[in-house]
């Protein structure tokens, strides 16, 4: 109760937040109709600008970081990835109205991680002050690619015992394809780049202060895109509606403990706690899903698609000011 | 002056294009030509315009003039029937008059 | 393998989109492509690409086909009587030979 | 003489502000052929950018406005748009040449705002230093809304009168449709988050800064669109150019009579003045064509978009300057 | 209800843009749709979408229909036999079923 | 021995540079088949905001310029321009695998200069502190018009020569064809209105900071775009990869040899002589291949855009770091 009570002011301050602000405001004018339109040329640049700018950032930070320091929340996160889509194996898919397929694909994309809740996740924690290391953001693909893959491999293991014909999928080929999709690409070239290269000058001058402001339009976008998928939501089975309203809480505060564990163990940062969180509890909207289509194409994409750009990602989003509520009460300054 | 031929429409999204261009290459076909668009159909609505979050699904059409109308007729019967049952896609087939014919001509 | 059908061409401005798929939609029509382009008409030129100030005049085809040509023709008969008196646009038929059939079949 | 000796150079001091620079550059392009091409994915946002931040600038301006004194300058914007379309029914609508339903739209074109001029007046009031208060661009819709509205209604009555059969389109629809439009889509939302979130710090790390430079594009966007119109607009009849080379002026001079009306009453700013003015000397480029379009479809757009585009649009910005020299006669500082 | 009437497709690159609309225009023909693409053909792949480096190079699709079949084959003759021998283009012509004919009456 | 000592950490230093870093980072994504896309309506707003900018600074140069000084660089352009055409018409063109048309195009575009190598070089003279005079990279027009009309000339007369109907285009419609295209476009308006108009303001709050930014994501496609090109490369002559391998240093060489000359004769800074060094080096890569399809319809654009775009501009990017060094020796600080 008294949790409550201290959880819903800062929540209600947080709405404010031009972050989330916007991603209601898209929603409100997909709501009434309007026609604008953010063209879609516009919008891949500037997930590739924040992608770029996560990476380079992070690299930048590595260069100067203690490798050891790393290693336990990589492999948290290759935990978390994984076992969210094992979780949902034995919840989502055992349901009577599921197809087996679409639970395992919808498994895949919350188990994966949003870019772009991660990028909002970022501004937030940044206007709250809540430092964090500035490699977390690369740990994305280590829980990224442990769910996609998780979810094909039990999707095939699904055919083969259903005694349907699958055409196996390799291990190897399946990490390679997700590292080859866009959003991937851009984190790791940036990554690589702020590693190896002396990309400082340009982050600073640009990457860095576009950062925000292009956030906000793509916000946007996911809020129009939010309310505009809602409707095809409607025509699958409403546990998947359910699923995407539950699951990011449930994998949030997952997130949270494990990052809880690598803080008393390795002095992992309060914000670095919340990033996992917050990773966790988003669901994959660019990279996942051309992914899982190509691997497991008898699932339906209405189902997984709509499940996480409808209600994953924005439930994930308006949530990060849980977890930052959590953090305050967890890490008292 | 003119010749028939055969034109065949292929219309998926854009994540079957290796799979489209794999069978032309296969069937010997050198020429084709794709459009962006959109459409919908028993897989609901593919957007034409506008900030598309997953680009893969977006729709095209691929137009294939062949001379050799049975050609045409076994590519799309592959690819339907490979690659057709689970993702969305239509083909159709219509008979065209060509102007130099041995563009059209494969191998 | 392959079986008659009627292609329907709707070529319209933008800003009879809505009307369009209200008409496909009266006619019980799951399934149609759409192809965002430019053209020439009576009403003047209508650029393909680079900015254009007003979108909605931008120039879109839609292709249509179905098993049923009575039906495809109603449909054009509507927009023509209904919507084409005063605003851009043509519409035209033709018949096509489809695979899989039962995917052009409404309802 | 002694006005027009005054006027005269600063005019042509005026001419060469980026702003109207870029405006005449597009045109030479066009007209010497130029291949240039500014992408529409490019266009579309920057106009959305643009109104976004007037949007957001007014939002956060009425946060700590007195309301009372927005009441009148919305007041008389209103009757501006409005009287704009019915001086427009009662000079351009009776020439001989002009067919009823053209001479409307064209009229309703003219009362309605564009939102590129607007953008231009405001970067050039700075750069002069005029103040005007930080609300006044979002009276774009209530001067743009009751404009088309009028001519729309004023359209349909005519159909009735001469027997045509019509159907009765509804006030609420209309300004439905014209709010859902894309630009007044985007104004509307930067409004509101600028009223009810805190979107400061990305107004003034994003929106502000890239204001100038992004409104330079499209100033060169408006020059070549406005000559590549030009042959459309030789296609009808000449006093359809006579009017949209006449009219800016006439409605800008109105807009700056009652902006002064407002000034002694209310106090209203000189540079509230010269935006009342050039909002009224603007014709709408972006929304107005395709409510109009629907609404009117009997109208030739060859004829209200020519005249608006290639004429209308290069005259209100071009005659930014004068009303800055007026302003400085009636306002000594 | 429906007329028969010839439809002219013309593919080529972006760059022979002024050579159609030139040879349409002197030909009388008013009214012609085009669409952007890319494609595949004798010289080298064009592709559709992503950033191009040389935009000139990207493929346009003209569709034009016109009541009078011969006028469509001597533009397609003309075209052909004065642009295309070195340059990437194909042409077809197909009959097809319009409504309104006057539409497509030249002059 | 020595000098290869003194270049060799140099140029491994500059390789960090992000401007040559994110082309390398392009390449790579390319080589690994990554589906990263730039879209291309961001593509070529980047490249004529680049182009703007360029122009903008050199026209805003210029007002202050003597006009004398320019006049010999101007010259010592041109003659670069059709000189490396000439040579590779008596070089390349004489190779038994050669078809004459291929050749001299493919000697056109390598005399005629890359937008974005200039572009390139201007970002690492400044990060290197190596001042130019700002009026320098106005010399593009001089050396790219005289290279592609030296070259259609020559297929002209080639076509003559052979007995085969040529359709003789006329010297003022190559240039003002050339002109026309999109690159010098952009770059012309910037010059006039750097020259006639105050852009001052927009170019320091705009055009001047996104500058680094874009310029790094422009490498991001032109790395990109080189791996996907190569294929097409290896269909044609070998003889063109190795001329696009060798040409650049030549003409590189020759540029900073005739750039010299200018230093000592009137004063030319060693940032201008880099400059010059570079454009010969480049090889057109936005505004060349169009014309030359145009004008060279019988030249296979595998060859040429293939030997450019593939090997000639990323060999010319790689190689800024030697003109460099070179003038650190030839011009001591
Ligand atoms: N009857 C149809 N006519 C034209 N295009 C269609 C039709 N049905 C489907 N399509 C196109 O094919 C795509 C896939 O259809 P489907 O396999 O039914 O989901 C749709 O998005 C449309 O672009
Ligand atoms: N003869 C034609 N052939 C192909 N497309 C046409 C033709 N006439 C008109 N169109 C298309 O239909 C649109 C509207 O035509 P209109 O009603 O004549 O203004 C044009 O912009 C073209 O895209
Ligand atoms: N057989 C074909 N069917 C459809 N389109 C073709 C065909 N051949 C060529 N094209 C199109 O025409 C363009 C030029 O062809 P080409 O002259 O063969 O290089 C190609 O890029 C394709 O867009
Ligand atoms: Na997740
Ligand atoms: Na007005
Ligand atoms: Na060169």
């Amino acid at each position: 109760m008294d949790l409550l009570a201290d959880l819903l002011p800062a929540f209600l301050r947080q709405l404010q937040q031009p972050t989330l602000a916007f991603l209601l405001g898209g929603m409100l004018l997909a709501a009434l109709g309007s026609r604008l339109e953010i063209p879609d040329a516009v919008y891949k640049f500037i997930v590739i600008v924040l992608l770029l700018k996560i990476g380079l950032g992070a690299g930048i930070a590595i260069r100067e970081a203690e490798l050891a320091t790393l290693l336990l929340p990589a492999f948290l996160s290759a935990v978390l990835g994984a076992g969210i889509v094992l979780i949902g194996r034995i919840t989502l898919v055992r349901l009577p109205s599921v197809k087996a397929e679409d639970g395992m694909a919808t498994a895949g994309l919350f188990g994966a991680v949003s870019a772009s809740t991660l990028a909002a996740a970022m501004v937030m924690l940044e206007q709250d002050g809540l430092a964090f290391e500035a490699w977390v953001p690369a740990l994305y693909p280590f829980m990224d690619i442990p769910a996609l893959v998780t979810a094909i491999v039990l999707a095939q293991w699904h055919r083969q015992r259903t005694g349907a014909a699958a055409d196996r999928l390799r291990l190897g080929t399946i990490i390679a394809e997700s590292l080859r999709g866009s959003a991937l690409s851009a984190l790791a070239l940036g990554l690589v780049l702020g590693l190896v290269a002396r990309p400082d000058a340009v982050f600073a001058s640009f990457y860095e202060p576009l950062f925000r402001g292009l956030l906000s339009i793509l916000m946007l976008v996911m809020g129009m895109e939010a309310y505009a998928r809602l409707a095809e939501l409607r025509r699958v089975a409403h546990v998947f509606a359910a699923y995407a309203l539950i699951a990011p809480f449930v994998h949030g505060l997952l997130g949270f403990g494990l990052g809880y564990v690598a803080h008393v163990l390795t002095g992992f940062s309060p914000g670095g706690v919340v990033l996992l969180a917050i990773m966790a509890a988003s669901s994959s909207d660019i990279s996942g899903p051309p992914t899982l289509r190509a691997a497991i194409p008898m699932a339906n994409p209405a189902a997984y698609v709509g499940a996480s750009t409808s209600v994953g990602t924005p439930v994930a989003l308006l949530s990060i000011p849980l977890y930052l509520a959590l953090a305050e009460l967890v890490f008292p300054r | 002056m003119t010749q028939p031929a055969t034109k065949l429409t292929i219309v998926v999204e854009r994540l079957l294009e290796p799979v489209v261009e794999r069978l032309l290459e296969a069937a010997q076909i050198k020429g084709y030509s794709v459009f962006p668009g959109g459409g919908r159909g028993s897989h609901g609505t593919h957007h034409a315009y506008s900030a598309q979050v997953v680009r893969e699904f977006a729709i095209v059409k691929y137009e294939i003039v062949v001379a050799d109308r049975a050609k045409a007729e076994r590519v799309a019967d592959t690819l339907i029937s490979q690659h057709l049952t689970h993702q969305p896609g239509i083909v159709w087939l219509e008979t065209v008059d060509v102007l130099r014919a041995w563009k059209f001509a494969s191998s």
